[in-house]
């Protein structure tokens, strides 16, 4: 069994894990920058040490002051968190070259799914739907109306030297195809010098989707349902929910048994996430998240698991013990990723946060490292806490995440909890009806009508 | 209840009463005006005003490595800290002399001992030449990144 | 359906009331005296009213002033909580003759189960056990031998006129008996002046364990499962656990079923609780507690209700739309009664609160109305936090409330933060191996080493 | 409403704001100014310390009942506070003329109103003889306990 975990990581997440460690008598260490010495993890750790200056580059980037650090303390495990070396799969393989363990998969997975070429091709060879597509260039309009039919309109007839937009044409019909081939090829020569296209299902609003997955390193695989990650800035989560407001039991039930046995003939072990992009029912390979994310307490709300313990118990060698059908899901939980940032601008705010208040009371959680008199350092990400709601149903859920932001006190710094009070009194999104476009242009129409 | 004053003090009760909504507008403590011979000082001197010192704090979380006394040295004008985390070791080998001892004059660029990381030696140098006034750190004693190892003077 | 919510009551339970309002929609009016004109609850409601000054007589127990409150502000519910006004039968009767919905049984039940005469009548009437004794005076040795096989050894013969444990004798069996009878009967004319002496079940050890009820305008009755209450000083409740160590998963069907069946035919509605003493896998009836109580909050963890939300609903005259068989006990809660007093001496602590920090993380819920700068005021009960854990099972449960109490931080006042934090260090305590009596005499043996 | 305070002090609220918005993004403790004659001094009474104003409050948690108006006066040395939670009646029935009107003298026990609990009218008794020189509720409000209802000078 594991004894002693460092925690490469800092912030919300190396709290969350620490939390994990204890509750399960292992002892953990805190490593941080100089930056970070009065962090809440560093005091409540059994020890700390210092890796290095603010840089993430010298300190939690740093592969060799962590293993430096591992090794004067004597830890036998190291969790990663999110972030940082959590996907660097060359650390993952030196941590167990130090005859310690790495709490996640193996380094091979890691890099197998860190490359978008062969995490598509992996994911497509254990039966993960991808976005279907011409197998490379398409050069006439026959082969295009052949391919089309065969991928379902609309298609998305893309350069293939092109990218970021420039010469894409969607066509919704077969009427439509003859004309937007020829103008997409033609762009292409255009803009490219190269008249080469390739075709792929066009997807107008999807959600974004994942699924959680925990894996052991006998094979036993389980899937812990959905997160709806839709709310997306930038590409960036701003709030996620389990269940997904798209999804039925039947759905929900399907894409998981796929996801698992897939995940199953990955020989994959730990925690991961399969991410898709969702329209009309189905599902289209994103990427695989090889670690732990940042919305894992929504699927903990749901099922009552705790995920960091199943991580270190699978890491450890031990198997999971429940089958699929003991995982119950019961009523629905909604994140909050509340940032240090303007809440409308989102230019960044560090600082001293003066008063911290959290909400309490039935059905909240908050993991946050903040404290009153703490000090916002400027050099990491602007993620400063994570409020987790759950109710028996959606609309309790609601109600209660409504409550709770009324109650939350982070004075001294801005952040973006008017953000979330604004969200969730909005009407589509209280129906559950926004995909991956919907906040980016309700902020855009909120900016337009000058902060509504 | 507001009676005159005994002394020849003016008491401007309303002045008071502004000052003390600007301080809990703000947040200050204190506010001092001063404008010839007049001068008006307000604080909240303790009753709503608290330092920040209790947040949760485990066990006390000392550092797994660095000694509680050299804590202090840190801010040392000669202090020597340490630009990694590692093992520390004084001599090049167990069988040989340390590489200096407190009282030895080192040169600048002086190897004073070395850190081990990643099974790899790091020789640290002095970063000027002077008396080895202190060394904090015994032989193969863990050390953090920025922990006083030497005092030069 | 109810619109506007008086909450006739202050602290924690105040809060967590005006939370429930906030999640259901429903307006939520406060009511202070002028000590608590910055408490939470009077911060966070829709609406609040000064009703007196300190001293509870003349604010919170006034039902003048709580009633012309309700009718300025145009509640048309009251809850009141616990303590307070929340057992007062007259007060109940007069919030209906103002046209208000009382949120809780009727005057009716509450006067029933006020009186301990008339309720232990009503309990075993209703199959409710009771502690089994001799009906009435005893008046000689053939008389006291049946008596003693029908009620089971060991049986207590008290004296009739007695009190505070004078002429009080125990007889584990029959040989003991005879002895102790003449010695009972000669202690009670010698201390009363009259030899009537009666018999009863001697409890030895028993635990206090009660079953929570909800009972809808209907008659549809379910429990809620049981709490564990043993831990006690001078009858005060420390830490409540659900379920109870000691009871197995039939007998928590059990009890359950002989209480909600009981509560049926009584015709109650509202939460309710029913306590019990609880001794060799029998209970016995204490009381019945006709208001929410402290210790709702586990078998909320464990149930996933709020219980809050079923008072409400069912004052409005909504049904109980569930069976028995859809309530699942999921998991082990424990709850720490969190005082502002000394935590071995329980001298009363109170003051200002410099700073406060609640924890937070995976399966902690926190019941307070404290914020840093809050200054508790002397005048009431020294109750200031609720700590509810929830874990999947015991051993996890403790696991996360030893941790989440070194995470809590209450600076500037003395809180009973460290006899929890001691308590669940006892292996005697983690066996499960406790009583009503375990907490005192620990409490001696901790003084009597001189603290340990 | 920037009165010109009666002393001969002037206090710049708007520069003390503005310095108190430097110690916040400065970090600093204490600022202190003196040019001539005149001084300023603001303080946060220590690096780490604030002044606990921003507890959850949702809305602004005004009392169903008080004028915010009349908040300041609860304190007025003339203030008649009401002691109890009622509605406030200025005559004895709607068609009488109000007990006492601004202005008017009354005597020590004289009737200034009526709150109305429970369905019983509770006269509201002059405290002291004088000066009606303000009403400050009107006919039919709602009071809370301790809400200043009349100052008599």
């Amino acid at each position: 069994m594991i004894e002693k975990v460092l925690i490469a990581n800092r912030g919300e997440i190396a709290l969350r894990i620490m939390r994990a460690c204890r509750e399960m008598g292992i002892q953990s260490v805190a490593v941080h920058s100089t930056a970070d010495a009065n962090a809440m993890h560093v005091r409540l750790a059994d020890e700390s040490v210092c890796i290095g200056p603010p840089a993430a580059k010298d300190s939690y980037l740093s592969t060799a002051a962590i293993l430096s650090a591992a090794s004067i303390t004597g830890a036998d495990a190291i969790h990663p968190g999110y972030g940082f070396l959590s996907e660097n799969a060359d650390f993952a393989e030196m941590v167990a070259e130090h005859g310690i363990k790495f709490i996640g998969p193996t380094a091979d997975h890691i890099r197998l799914m860190g490359d978008k070429i062969t995490a598509k091709q992996a994911a497509r060879d254990a039966g993960i739907p991808c976005v279907p597509g011409s197998d490379g260039e398409v050069t006439d309009f026959e082969h295009a109306k052949k391919w089309a039919n065969e991928i379902g309109y609309p298609v998305l007839i893309k350069a293939a030297a092109g990218g970021g937009g420039r010469g894409m044409k969607v066509a919704k019909s077969e009427e439509e195809l003859h004309d937007a081939f020829d103008v997409a090829r033609n762009e292409a020569e255009a803009s490219f010098g190269n008249r080469a296209v390739y075709m792929e299902r066009y997807l107008d609003r999807p959600r974004h989707i994942e699924v959680q997955v925990l894996a052991d390193q006998e094979g036993n695989v389980v899937h812990l349902g959905e997160r709806d990650c839709s709310l997306q800035r930038r590409h960036q989560k701003i709030l996620e929910e389990s269940p997904s407001p798209a999804l039925n039991k039947d759905e929900r039930a399907q894409i998981g048994k796929t996801v698992a046995d897939a995940v199953r003939k990955l020989g994959y072990q730990s925690a991961g996430t399969i991410e898709f992009l969702y329209e009309n029912g189905e599902f289209f390979f994103i990427e695989m998240n090889t670690r732990l994310q940042v919305e894992h307490p929504v699927t903990e709300a749901v099922t009552g698991m705790d995920l960091v313990r199943e991580m270190i118990r699978i890491a450890s060698g031990h198997p999971i013990d429940y089958s699929q059908d003991e995982i119950r899901f019961h009523g629905h939980s909604i994140e909050c990723r509340i940032n240090a940032e303007d809440p409308f601008t989102f230019a960044p705010s560090p600082g001293m946060v003066n008063e911290y208040h959290a909400p309490g009371g039935l059905g909240v959680r908050v993991d946050s490292g903040l404290y009153s008199g703490y000090r916002v350092p400027p050099h990491y990400d602007s993620m400063i806490a994570k409020l987790i709601v759950h109710g028996r149903n959606r609309g309790e859920c609601l109600m209660r995440l409504r409550r709770a932001l009324t109650e939350f006190v982070i004075d001294g710094i801005k952040t973006t909890i008017p953000l979330h009070q604004e969200l969730i009194l909005n009407d589509e999104f209280i129906n559950g009806a926004y995909d991956i476009h919907w906040l980016e242009e309700y902020l855009k129409k909120r900016e337009a009508s000058g902060g509504r | 209840m507001a009676k005159e004053p005994k002394s020849g003090l003016r008491v401007d009760e309303d002045l008071i009463r502004k000052l003390a909504g600007l301080l809990d507008e703000t947040g200050l403590g204190e506010i001092e005006i001063e404008e010839g011979d007049s001068k008006i000082k307000v604080s909240r001197g303790g009753t709503n005003v608290v330092a920040h010192a209790p947040a949760p704090m485990a066990a006390p979380a000392t550092a797994a490595a660095a000694a509680p006394a050299s804590e202090d040295l840190a801010s040392h004008p000669g202090a020597v800290a340490s630009p990694m985390v590692g093992v520390c070791y004084l001599s090049p080998d167990p069988k040989s002399e340390p590489f200096c001892s407190e009282g030895d004059t080192v040169k600048e660029g002086d190897t004073l001992l070395l850190i081990e990381a990643m099974k790899v030696f790091n020789p640290i140098a002095a970063p000027k030449s002077g008396t080895v006034k202190r060394i904090l750190v015994s032989d193969g004693t863990p050390v953090e990144f920025g922990e006083p190892l030497v005092i030069i003077e």
